[in-house]
Formats: structure tokens, sequence, C-alpha cells
């Protein structure tokens, strides 16, 4: 039985629209991270993917199409749905139980082929109470940013400026769909989408399919001389009904809570080096800061304002650009967890931190308001 | 609005439609292309040397690129058929027809596709007519559009 | 969308039925009588609106069916200006989620009533706490909707 | 290996036609029912598993927020999974890999259909893709009815006698069914009746194919230590196996299909059995076509290949038989698909601790669990004990 599983390599592609058909990029995705880390398809273990069939072309039993092309012809495999985040962990325990010593995790979203991501979540509701008042994801968010503002005194131009940030940051992200600066006033000068949130605020709908290749520690020793480990993880879900949730007190913190304990984590602010944190509108990255724990509660915006979150500041978040710059919706997660491991590594290229990153969190959430959040740690 | 089902127990009816649009990437365009030619073509592994049709980009065994286009031959044997004569929501053809797993000579996997051509209305005469290990050929429809469909069936010669 | 390279269009299209089961039934069959019904869990008191077949907190089958009030408070709100798949009425509208008088939690409706075509004005109007009245369609069909809306009072 | 796992609760609904009650309170019966069953509480669970099939069948997407309530996971750790048929197996296994893992001591494991609400067929349509293969797959019964014609044209298995052991697994689960709480379809049928039904999809008739079924089941999986201090008797995990083929249908053998070998070496390997037939006590096999039952008997070493008709025919593999394959009635009787593996597992797990009821194999020690998904795609298995 393995005791740890470790990071060998990552592969992704970028996020903005492409011709290419759906199999053929999951094959070449599988094929470069098999290159990278010098195995043949042969030699992988088990195979984790994670997708959603209504983020996925509207294929029911989405992994049931890519399986092939995901390297997964006669292997014990899986699949996860909705959260791939899930998928890496499910891989991660795939390995500590063995006999399996490498694990493929694939997150698959092509987002191009779909319609916008709020038609989609529409369907998350209940067919009884909240469809017919057409509750999504964006009008769920809208409701959460006016309590937010309004209970925290948090500003309308503190939440645009998260935007400002990320979307500088995808400057230097040749993956990142939405590579264009853009200053306060462009963002809120945008199109209000639902008051108060404005267009810019909302994340784009992009592709994004991404591969990692995990192995235990006898095997990563074999594989890379920069192993990235798993320290810590852990996920946490919320109430259904939108209207039971108190949507400034939600699942967050103990999705955390739970995997800095398990990762030894006291001080999240001070040990955590860098953040990736799932942000599909610009008010959450502020609202996640406090749910996280690096900052107390109501003080997101103040924690922003400080710089600490900047990619020179002592708690860079989403040195990638986030998810605003950014969003295939089911495989976000894993698209940070990527991110948190290229710096870890050593690898981010332009965007790589100057300091030295020994620990590194990557968050996911999906569902209204963050129904759902998943949190990863990982350390060198 | 709530209406009853024959129990008596409320429901609500609800048609959903959602739409997608799919990349069809230049393995199937090229393979599409050749339809509107008639020629089926099919693509082989330069590993384990399989002809697989439709034409791929990749072996889904060895996981190497499958660059080496083959035209394969319009005739075969059919492995496995199945006639369908009931309805379903959104059926994508109308029935009765007849689906069938197809070897097409000098390939290395089976070819899904219609046997057409003849009354396929009554079970015990097609039952009479088509056999495993039947030769079939393709017959392709006068208008081409670039679609699976543009070969309109194979027919048992 | 238009796009620069070849695509198929794939639609998904499907048929349902809904089983509403008896606690939406009542719920429903409460709206059309211009009553908004909701039921209180014995273990936790909590009176939660809609009525749910049990309580997503103790887990316990809801007990007493009650009326609630058809007031409350403005808990949060948004005003949407543009179309969307799904939404419950032509934009402009207000989506919101309501504290009604004596229920514990908060409920997703709609707010008007008033001039929307301004976001300024309805920002001056509509805050956090504001009161608002439950305001009913003519026509009842046993469906959310049949509360036309909630209208500041 | 990681370390050992028990099942120490089982809860399944009734199954059937379920328009008296919404989905979530159609999954909460079959949670209420685990944790009456195991005698836990909520609290100490420490992880949820939750799967559905595809994800428009019942037309609400990512049921996993819709459930969470009567899942009871608001608060805990989540994980969903869906493989397609083979869901309630893949569900299973997550089950057993996050507690087997060490990541944690009690998961609780829920799947779901309520297949009345959406139009399976048409659902099922868009498991297909729509550059090719869509037009030629006829729905589920197509795909099995192509798969048994190869069977018996590979090894030249007389029609009649193919046709007499299909109509036995069918007149025999349908009268298992009888003796099963939970089933859906209760109804016994004579071999004349299945051998004349109606023609679906030749050579599958009516009384060959399944029903569509709404239901939920749900199992708690528990480490050993928790297992043996909570249950007087757990079901251990002794075997997993699961195996998936290519997309498309026409590119891998169905018929020696090694991916249903495959997954049952896998299984077998793991729990030391060498001859299948022998060893193993009960299966619950998933069969939502008597051909493909028959089928899986040789795929899984329960026979050689072209034997299964005529060891059918002797009664070997019904109950009283040497190895009674699903006393449940199995899936030919009661498919509300996301949940049918999980029911498979259950089934198992009830049949070595003694808790199956009128459809008790007597003595059974060891029992195999299997479901099927994809377009003959994907194969899964486990294989439960009463000993460690």
């Amino acid at each position: 039985m393995a005791e740890r599983v470790a990071i060998v390599e990552v592969a992704q592609l970028p996020g903005s629209e492409s011709g290419d058909n759906y199999l053929d990029q999951v094959y070449r995705v599988c094929k470069e991270v098999f290159d990278k880390a010098g195995i043949s398809r042969d030699e992988v273990g088990t195979v984790v993917s994670a997708s959603s069939d209504v983020f996925h072309s509207g294929m029911s039993c989405a992994n049931a199409y890519y399986w092939d092309s995901g390297a997964a012809f006669l292997k014990n495999g899986s699949r996860q749905d909705g959260e791939s985040l899930f998928a890496f962990i499910y891989g991660v325990m795939r390995i500590l139980t063995g006999p399996y010593d490498t694990a493929l995790v694939l997150g698959v979203c092509k987002g191009s082929e779909n319609p916008e991501n709020d038609m989609i979540t529409h369907f998350y509701t209940d067919p009884f109470y909240q469809r017919q008042i057409g509750l999504n994801e964006t009008f769920a968010a809208a409701l959460q940013m006016r309590a937010y503002m309004e209970r925290f005194n948090i500003t309308e131009e503190q939440c645009a400026k998260v935007v400002v940030k990320n979307r500088k940051n995808a400057l230097r992200n040749p993956y990142a769909h939405l590579r264009k600066k853009v200053d306060l006033e462009d963002v809120m000068n945008s199109k209000m989408i639902m008051d108060p949130l404005k267009d810019l605020e909302c994340a784009p709908k992009s592709e994004g399919i991404i591969a990692l290749l995990l192995a235990s520690e006898d095997k990563a020793a074999r594989l890379t001389d920069k192993p990235v480990w798993c320290k810590g993880f852990s996920s946490s879900m919320d109430t259904f009904i939108l209207g039971d949730r108190d949507l400034l007190d939600g699942q967050l913190k103990n999705a955390a809570r739970r995997a800095y304990d398990m990762a030894g984590i006291s001080n999240p602010r001070k040990e955590i080096d860098v953040a990736e944190i799932t942000e599909p509108y610009a008010f959450q990255e502020l609202l996640w800061y406090e749910g996280l724990g690096f900052c107390d509660t109501g003080e997101g915006g103040k924690l922003l304002d400080s710089g600490a979150t900047e990619m020179d500041g002592d708690t860079p978040v989403n040195p990638s650009g986030g998810v605003l710059s950014m969003n295939p919706y089911v495989s976000r997660g894993l698209y940070r967890l990527a991110e948190v491991a290229l710096q870890i590594k050593g690898e981010a290229g332009e965007r790589q931190l100057e300091k030295k990153v020994k620990t590194g969190l990557a968050h996911g959430t999906h569902g209204f308001a963050g129904q759902c959040h998943a949190v990863a740690i990982l350390g060198s | 609005m709530v209406t009853f089902d024959k129990k008596g127990n409320p429901i609500i009816e609800a048609e959903v439609r959602i739409p997608y649009e799919l990349a069809v990437g230049p393995t199937w365009y090229r393979f599409f292309e050749g339809l509107k030619q008639e020629k089926i073509f099919a693509t082989r592994c330069p590993k384990c040397n399989r002809v697989l049709v439709p034409a791929r980009s990749f072996c889904p065994r060895c996981f190497v690129d499958m660059e080496q286009w083959v035209e394969v031959s319009q005739e075969g044997e059919i492995v496995a058929w199945v006639l369908t004569d009931y309805e379903y929501f959104g059926i994508p053809i109308r029935p009765p027809f007849i689906g069938s797993l197809i070897h097409l000579e000098g390939t290395d996997c089976t070819f899904n596709h219609l046997i057409g051509g003849f009354d396929l209305s009554d079970l015990d005469t097609v039952r009479k007519k088509v056999k495993n290990g039947m030769r079939v050929k393709a017959v392709w429809e006068k208008e081409k559009k670039g679609h699976i469909l543009d070969i309109k069936y194979f027919e048992p010669l | 969308m238009a796009k620069h390279f070849q695509t198929l269009r794939h639609d998904v299209w499907l048929p349902y039925k809904f089983a509403v089961g008896p606690t939406f039934h009542r719920f429903y069959e409460g709206l059309k009588e211009e009553k908004i019904l909701a039921n209180q869990c014995p273990k936790c008191g909590r009176i939660l609106v809609p009525a749910r077949t049990f309580c997503p907190t103790c887990y316990v089958d809801m007990g007493d069916w009650r009326e609630v009030a058809q007031e409350g408070e403005v808990v949060s709100w948004s005003l949407a200006h543009d179309e969307f798949f799904g939404m419950p009425v032509d934009p402009p509208f207000i989506g919101a989620l309501i504290r009604l008088d004596g229920t514990d939690c908060n409920f997703l409706h709609l707010i008007g009533g008033l001039d929307l075509s301004n976001q300024d004005t309805v920002r001056g109007k509509i805050r956090q706490g504001a009161r608002v009245k439950a305001v009913w369609s003519d026509e009842k069909t046993g469906h959310l909707l049949d509360i036309k809306y909630f209208q500041p009072v | 290996m990681g370390r050992a796992v028990g099942i120490i609760g089982t809860g399944q609904t009734r199954h059937g036609s379920r328009f008296d009650v919404t989905y979530p309170d159609l999954v909460r019966e079959a949670v209420q029912a685990v944790f009456e069953d195991a005698g836990i509480t909520p609290d100490d669970i420490d992880g949820v598993v939750s799967g559905t099939m595809p994800s428009m069948m019942e037309g609400v997407a990512l049921t996993h927020f819709y459930f969470a309530d009567a899942m009871r996971s608001v608060g805990k750790p989540i994980l969903k999974t869906e493989t397609c048929g083979s869901t309630g197996v893949s569900l299973a296994l997550t089950g057993y890999y996050w507690v087997a893992s060490g990541m944690a001591d009690m998961v609780l494991v829920v799947g779901s259909e309520k297949m009345h609400e959406g139009d399976s067929q048409a659902t099922m349509t868009t498991v297909a893709e729509p550059f090719y293969q869509r037009f030629f797959i006829s729905g589920a019964p197509g795909v099995f009815s192509m798969q048994s014609q190869m069977w018996m044209a590979r090894y030249g298995i007389p029609e009649d006698k193919l046709r007499d052991a299909a109509a036995k697994v069918s007149v025999d689960h349908h009268r298992d069914a009888l003796d099963n709480p939970y089933a859906h379809i209760k109804k016994a049928v004579t071999m004349d009746e299945v051998k004349n039904a109606k023609v679906i999809t030749y050579p599958c008739r009516l009384w060959d194919i399944c029903p569509n079924s709404d239901g939920a089941c749900a199992v708690i999986f528990a480490c050993e230590q928790k297992a043996r201090k909570i249950c007087q008797k757990p079901a251990w995990i002794k075997g997993i196996g699961y195996r998936g083929d290519e997309y498309w249908f026409g590119d891998s053998d169905k018929v020696v299909w090694q991916g249903a070998i495959e997954a049952a070496k896998e299984a077998y390997g793991m729990a030391g059995i060498t001859n299948p037939r022998k060893e193993l006590d009960v299966a619950e096999v998933y069969n939502p076509f008597t051909f493909q039952e028959l089928l899986y008997y040789e795929n899984f070493g329960f026979c050689d290949f072209a034997q299964a008709c005529d060891y059918t025919l002797k009664g070997t593999f019904a109950r009283g038989g040497e190895l009674p394959c699903d006393p449940s009635g199995g899936t030919l009787c009661t498919n509300p698909i996301g949940a049918t593996g999980l029911i498979r597992v259950a089934e198992a797990a009830m049949q070595v601790t003694g808790k199956a009821g009128d459809h008790q194999i007597e003595g059974a020690g060891l029992a195999l669990a299997h479901a099927m998904g994809g377009v003959d795609q994907f194969n899964g298995i486990m294989i439960l004990g009463s000993q460690l």
C-alpha cells in the first residue's frame, strides 16, 4: 500500500475555441503527458476522468465516448461528474489502495460545443420550485453578491478589482482563454448582467482538456525529480434549496479545515505560498478568501486592497488568471491543481512566482453560490 | 401545470431541448468528404497494422497516430443485424430498419450501418433473407450531404 | 453561433413527466387559493416554505402545515436586464430571496409592481430589509408564479 | 493492497413505477433503510458517494446537488460517480477505494434512477454520438440482439436451444422476483409465454428484456476495525475488477469479450478464486437481457464457451443448482439503471450475511456482483464474502 501520491507531470490544452474534434484533443493531451513522463499507455495503471454529460456536448455517459481516447482501453477506470478535483482525489485513493502505481487523471470539457453555461446550470434546479423562478448559477451568484455587499460593506470596485488582477495575470499564461488586459473602468462600465453582477465579472465559457499523471512514491521517484505531493484534500456539500442556506457562511470552511488538518496546516495565510481558486464570479474570490481562512469574515475586500493576493504579494491568488480568464466548467478544478503543481515544480513559465513555492492550494467549486467546494493541498 | 397520471398521481410534463454544436475536426471531415465522392475511408495503424473504419486519427490500443489513409471495399459480410420495428421519442431513423455490423473487406473491425433495399415489413420474410455471413454492398444516396447516411444502406448481393 | 470551422448541430431534446408528490401538490393547491403554505419540523421547530416532505437538517418527516404571512423582508435581490434561458418572466424583473414573516428560511421569488427601467431608481427603492407583500395573478394554475410577484409596501 | 473493507448495511426502495413520490423523497427511502439496517447515524459517516446514469434521464443535471439533503451529505465530503449502466458497481468501487485507501472509515454510497420521469430510449440515444453510431444502434435491445446473434453464429449454437435456454432464464427469474420484496416486475411467466411474446428486436422478445424502473439503493462501506465493532456479520469485499472497451461497438469482439473476461479475472485473482462455478455460492449477474446473462456465464468462466445453454437447461444456474445466478430476479425484473449495479452488490452482501429472506441461498459464503454499461463497453465486478 502506497504511503504518498505525487503528481508527476501535467499536460493541458488552451482555453480558446478549437475546431479540432474532441476525441483527437483528448488523445493528444494524454499522449503529451505520457511523453513528458516517458511512459507508454500500456504502463498506465488506472484512469479516472472528470466530465459531465450536460457540459459535454449533451452526450450521455460522456466517459463512454472518450474512454479509449483517454487511454483507458481495457483498463480499470472510473469517472467523476461535476467537479474535476473529485477525479484527482479518486486517482489518489486508487494508488493508495493499490495495486496500481500510476493513475491518469483527465478533465474534459469542450465549452465551445455547449450552449451558454447557464442554460445548463438551470437544470440543477428542482422542477417544482426553483426552476419555476428561473434560477441558474448567475442568478444565484447575483443574490449572493448583493448579500455580501450589504452585510460587509464590500464595494463594487473591490469586486471589479478581482477581474483586473486576474486578467492581468492571464496575459502571462499561454493556456488562458481571455488574454486581454482590462482596467477598473472597463469592468465597472461593462454591461450589467444581473444587478449588481457585471458582464466582465462573470467567467467565460471555455474549452479545457487536461491530463495529470499521478504515481506512488516509488514510481514517482523513477519518473520525475520534481514530484508534487498530495498533502491534503477534502470537499463539502451544502443544502440544496438556496433559500435555506446562509449564502455568506457556506461549506468552504469545512472543506478547507479538513484539508488543512490532513496537511498539518494551522496558519494558511502564512503556510500557503500560492492559491488557485475557482471564482466564476469576481466577488466570489473575495468571499472564498474568507472561507479559506486567508482573512477574517467580511475582510475579503481589504485583503485584496492590501495587495497580498497579487503576483508579488505574500499569498498570490490565481497567477494563472483564474476562472475569470478561463472557464472550462467541469475541468476548471484540475486546471487550478495543474497550475499549483507547475508553480511548485518551478515550471510555470512567464507566470512563475519569484518566491520559492513549497506549498500550494487548489480550490474548486460547482453549484449555486458554492453549494459544493473541494480543496486540495499540494507540497514539494 | 399539474396534471395526473392514470393512477391519479400529480405530475408535471415538460419537454427540454438543449442545442449543442460539435466540432467535426479534420479526420471526420476527410471521411465525410470521401462519402460525398462515394468512397469509404479507413486509416491504418503503423504499429498493429489494423485498418479501422471509419477513419481514426489514432489507434485506441497502440495509442499512436493513424495517418495512413486507405479507401476500403464497399462490399463485405454481415456479422450481426437487428430489425427495429418499434418507435421511441427522438428515434433518428423511421422504423422498420435493420441496423447491422458489417465486416468490410480488408478492414480489421466491423462497420455499423443499415441493411436495406428490400421489404422490411415482415420479420419472418426478413429472417429468411438476411443471414450472418451474407455478402452486402453499399448503395449510395443520390444527394450527398457529407453524412454517414450518404450511404443509403448496404444491400444483399 | 457562426464558427470558422465545420460543426455538427446536436440537439438534446427530451420529454419528462415529473412526479410532483403529495407535498408540492398540496403547496400548489394552496397557491390556487391564494395561500402560501409551509410546514414545521417537529424536531427543530423551523417553519419552512415552500412546505417540505422532510426537514433537510433533522431528516424527520415534517409536521404541521400552516398558512404563512404573505408579507416579509427582502434578504437579497438582483435586477435582471436581459433574456436568458428559463427566465420566469420577460425582463426586466427582480429575482429575490424574501424572509416571509414567521418563517425560518428565505423564499425565492420575484419583486415587481414598480418601475424597473432605471437601475439607479430601483437601487434607491429596494434594499435589504425592505418590506414586500405578495400580489396574486388573476389566473391560477398551481404554479409558483400564481404569486405574480412581491410588491414593496 | 489497501485496508480490508466490509459492507455493514444495505437499503433499497420498493422499486417500480413511483409517481407517488418526488425523486429526492425516493432517494431518502433507501437512505433511511440503510441507516436502519446498519444501526448507525449519519454522524458516523465520513463521506458520501452519489450516482445516477445519464445526467438528463430525469431532467435534473448533477443530481448530487438535488439529493444533498436526502442523502444526508450536507457538511460532508462527496464524490459523484457515473459510468453508464455500470454506475452502480462503479459507485460501490468508489466507496471501497475511499475506505481501503484510508481516506475515510465509513462511506455511504447511494445510487438511484427514476426512469419513468424521462424517456429512457430517447435518453440512451444520446449515448451514441451523432457522427456515426447514433443511426444504427436501435436502442439497447438492438445492441443485445446483435451480440446474441454473433454468439450463436460463432459457435453454431442451434437457435432453438438458445431460445429454450433464454426462456428458462426468463421463467426462473420472474419466479425468483416473486420472493424479492423490492422487485419491480412480479409476474410468473411460462416457457410458452416467453417464447411467443411480442418481438422487440429479434431475437429479443418482451419477456427477454428488463423493465424501466424507479428505485434507489444505498450501501454503507466500513473499514475492518469499524465494521467489526458495529456489525455482527459484515460482508467483506474480497475482489474487485473493472474494464472498459473501445467506444465504437464494431471495434472489439463482444462474444469472447475481453473486457468482461479481464474484469472477472482481476476480481478472481484478488479473491483467490480459480474455479468460479465451484467456489462461488451465488452470482448477481447484470442481466438486462436473457441472452446476455447466458453469454456472461461463459465470459466469467462459470462454464466453457458455447456451453451456457446446456448448463442452464440442466438447472446449474437456477436456485437449487450448483451456482444460482440472480436469485433476486436480477436486472431482468428490476432496472432503475443508476441503482441497478449497486442493487447487485447489496443483494450479494445480503446473501453472504444471510439477510436475503425468501430468496436466500442457504449457506452462501461467497458471492459475485456485476454490472455492465455503455454500448457493451464496461464491465465491473465486486466479490463479497462472509469471511475476510
